[in-house]
């Protein structure tokens, strides 16, 4: 195995989940797409790490990896999985497309101890979901669709999300945000400026001791 | 009735080793039976570790001959597909093992064979048998043949079954376990399916309450309409559709009479013909009352995942979208009871409109699927490629 | 055989009418049938300006007792549900029709009445019929009635597709018409189902060549496979797994035997026995072969639309969420058909999970949906309310 | 029949659109509703009209009223009436909701002579899929559902419609708001300030000759 291409090649927002993961710890990746980040860490990691993913393409690429991969989406089938199976669960760019994304976050703290949680913005994410569901390349930034032939989603943004931990009682431990150029930078205080300049947003997540609103919680 | 041709044969072709001598196989129903008979197909060699094998389950009307030609009728085996040099059970990598099911007509120790107390065929003599009790049949085999753990067990519908029931039974003895278009439990519907079978053979009047092989009949008409019933849960409509539609055999107009003038009630009624002449009636009975009675969560404390618990045997559950015999959501209850135990399971859902047959065609999803997971399991368990 | 209960009751109940004196039935065989009867029931009261009559059409195993009780089994109408007064079919404000379907075994000409050439019953020498044939009949018996336009022409399953054919053949006679859980032709999957059925009659020797009422034997064996496969069809897997699942039938553990172990198989054989003492063995294959044949747009370029073209009929059609004989995309298509010549059609699909026999059972927004239709229709018809 | 009641409760599109709709004409309601447009058109103006509803509520009520209505949606039903089927197509407030947006326009202008196509504004839009998808009456406007609660939808705007429009060659024939109290006003000019007041929008379409994208009409 050559870890070393390995690394130079793996994608800015796979670098930065390795560097969050401890070694030898039980991973959950949801949305795995074809195992890129799964096979990483396995390599790097040591992890022992599970995957779900919607695509025939994305399960056939990751089962001939050697992982685990079960077709299948977060909306359903994360209720099968017991109470802390994973020390740590990813949900990687496809909180958009899920139909119950209050449901599905506390689902995530259900089943891992630390939640993964990346957002991408509105551009990034028009551009993914277009390769979900077209099986092609994205078209080039700024090239854009046409609106009516954008997948129908339910725009989230960064300042929607910090709500929404927030009413849930989900502690937000960390945030980090890439940008453009895969350049990170770290955030722990105010989301104000977030919006405006994030590619996208990785947060780590966990569960706090009470559920109750935190209502001492600094305003973003 | 002349002897059948399965009897003809089966002394003539493929293997068969006699179990059971000093420790009889202990039935679910509670009686022992031994020694027996179990007749089986190799292909491939055993490594020198013994850690390359394969063991393939058949389903319900299928037998050892899992590569062709088969010595009845002549026709390929039922997963030339799948098995041979360079087929995703790569017959040049791996040692694959298949044996006539307990209960079967093909060799293997059955209703159709002579039950040494008597001296005559056991006809409904033979004590009702259960998936569990095939897979310890199978068990015994491969004590015989010294190999401790298998590197895969498989195999589609009720060889799906069987696969879950060796993980169930025997998880340490299963590095890998592939089960295919099955189910954990046999539903209401398919005890019905079955059922309608059953009544077709025991209607008719050639059955003799199963002493058919004595007396010198042959419930040939029963058997050939449970074949047709069954056949048409196998398919999809769609593929029903696709294949035959409403054509017309060999003719332009319909004949206004009781013929086949559809090409699908030809096809059909060749299914039945066909199916009487490689199978016997009582097998067909036994094997499908196994069925029926398969529930392994019953077995768990009604909790499938139970049957799973601790199992580090790696999974890889594959379905078919139009097979509605054991549709998806049978397959994946089979992929949550194995969630909800952490266990190591790929799933993936094949999008075809070939209905539950579809593991035994032509399925390049099936076969990349199924490539990936046994290279990458091979990698690990330290089997060298071909 | 004894003279079978069907035979001694239809004498002594309902009506029937000889028809065919002067003008036969010209079959779609060629044949010309005639004088022959048709049995048949009536509800309700024939408005002065003859214009309220609804005639409703029976599914395969159906029969003219649209209302109980039912004079062989006693036990409820098939259709009680919605024939009544206040009922959707409202009997004080309609008046309903129901004739045994030709070729049926409750009174009207089938092959097992006897053909008056040779004194015997017709059994295979009985004609081959088609819905088109049965629909013909139908249209001479309103003639006799003095009928000249039905208010609505109704019916689920086979009773959908004489619905169809009704529009088809004639228009003007045809206010409105609904055809349920139907479709405009019988799919590959269907024809199987019934060749299946067929086959499992003509496969029990006491069938002989369908001469039985002669020679005295009685092929309810077979008919009684027939019924159970057919049965299966007519039942969803949800519904069949919340009515049965698994459970054992008065026992705590199974037997390891052939018995009825489970609910399921003692429910689908007493279906099988009930269904032999009412229904005449050969009246199943000319009915299926009926269904069998039928294909609307084969009569029409292909083109089913063009059976609809210029028709002014008010169409509702209902289709089951559940229903895996005539799922609604068959439906769909008759409705795709009318819409593509621009009729006045309405669809509804009703969601339920108890397959295709959801027509025959409580399914509120069938009646709602109905009910609804009906009242609308009948205002611009000029009906009064009940 | 009091028609004078019913003049009094119909909605304010619905009487914008009964006044646009010539007497004794086809047409095809698509998101009929419960049928209340096409039951004052058949009042009022004799309309000879036909719905389509994807709600088993809608469709009953419909049927009730003695109403033809198929059960089905706009992306996959129109397929199969012929050409010039109708008079008028009436597209009633659905269209965010329509997965191929472009495909249906024109199946609007194949099937019918005319279109009616009724945007409405992404407030009054998502209150109204609110009632689609739960059954409920909308929630009072301004007290709308948290982002993760509200259907996936792929808004559009004015602005979107009219380019569309315009790249698929079809004429705007004419063009009224209808502002939060029901209030019409009639726009023929540009679209500038469309977006910003308008609660709904009500267009009236019709084939160009030629589907040449029109480069002589005056820009919006």
């Amino acid at each position: 195995m050559n870890a070393g291409s390995g690394r130079t090649s793996a994608r800015p927002d796979h670098r930065l989940i390795a560097e969050l993961v401890e070694p030898g710890s039980r991973l959950l990746d949801i949305g795995c797409g074809d195992g890129a980040l799964l096979e990483l860490l396995a390599r790097e990691k040591s992890v022992d790490g599970r995957g779900i993913e919607i695509s025939q393409e994305g399960v056939n690429a990751s089962v001939r990896r050697g992982l685990s991969v079960i077709q299948g989406d977060a909306d359903t089938d994360l209720a099968d999985y017991p109470e802390a199976a994973f020390d740590y669960v990813v949900l990687s760019q496809t909180l958009p497309a899920i139909r119950d994304p209050r449901g599905v976050l506390l689902e995530l703290l259900r089943i891992g101890r630390i939640a993964i949680v990346s957002i991408p913005n509105f551009g990034h994410w028009r551009n993914r979901l277009h390769l979900l569901t077209r099986g092609r390349m994205p078209a080039p930034r700024g090239s854009g669709e046409p609106w009516y032939a954008t997948p129908q989603i339910r725009p989230c943004t960064i300042k929607d999300f910090v709500m929404l931990c927030r009413e849930l009682g989900i502690a937000i431990d960390r945030r980090t945000q890439v940008d453009s150029r895969g350049r990170v930078r770290r955030f722990s205080g105010t989301g104000r400026f977030a919006n405006l300049f994030g590619e996208q947003a990785v947060f780590v997540l966990s569960a706090r001791s009470s559920r109750t609103p935190a209502s001492g919680t600094k305003r973003g | 009735m002349p002897e059948s041709a399965t009897a003809r044969v089966h002394e003539q072709v493929g293997l068969s080793v006699e179990l059971g001598h000093e420790t009889p196989l202990e039935l679910d129903c509670g009686i022992s039976l031994g020694p027996f008979t179990l007749a089986y197909q190799t292909y491939g060699t055993l490594n020198a570790e013994r850690s390359n094998a394969v063991l393939l389950c058949h389903a319900l009307t299928g037998d050892q001959f899992v590569v062709g030609p088969h010595p009845v009728t002549g026709k390929p085996g039922w997963w030339e597909l799948m098995v041979g040099p360079g087929r995703p059970f790569d017959t040049d990598r791996y040692f694959v093992i298949c044996s006539n099911a307990l209960g079967g007509c093909m060799g293997t120790t059955g209703p159709k064979e002579i039950n040494p107390e008597t001296g005559r065929p056991w006809g409904l003599d033979f004590p009702v048998i259960t998936i569990r009790d095939m897979v310890k049949a199978q068990a015994m085999l491969l004590d015989h043949l010294g190999i401790e753990q298998l590197f895969c067990i498989s195999g589609g519908s009720m060889g799906g079954m069987q696969a879950l029931q060796w993980v169930a039974s025997y998880p340490e003895r299963c590095y890998t376990a592939v089960p295919i278009a099955c189910a954990a439990k046999h539903s209401a519907q398919n005890i019905a399916l079955n059922e309608v079978g059953r009544q077709a053979i025991m209607a008719d009047p050639e059955w003799r309450e199963g002493r058919y092989q004595e007396l010198g009949t042959n419930p040939a008409g029963g058997l050939a309409v449970a074949r047709m019933a069954a056949h048409i849960s196998y398919l999809s409509e769609p593929a029903l559709q696709r294949k035959f539609g409403r054509t017309l055999q060999d003719r332009s107009n319909v004949t206004y009479g009781f013929d086949a003038d559809f090409q699908v009630e030809s096809y059909l009624r060749h299914q039945g013909q066909s199916f009487v002449e490689r199978f016997d009636a009582n097998s067909y009975l036994y094997i499908t009352r196994a069925i029926d009675y398969f529930d392994l969560a019953a077995d768990y404390e009604g909790v499938l995942a139970n049957a799973f618990r601790g199992a580090e045997t790696r999974f890889c559950v594959i379905s078919f979208t139009s097979d509605w015999l054991y549709p998806t959501p049978e397959n994946r209850a089979i992929v949550r009871a194995l969630a909800a135990v952490a266990a190591n399971v790929s799933f993936v859902e094949v999008v075809s409109d070939k209905g539950h047959d579809a593991f035994l065609l032509d399925e390049p999803d099936m076969f990349e699927t199924l490539r990936g997971f046994l290279s990458g399991a091979a990698a690990r368990r330290g089997l060298g490629g071909p």
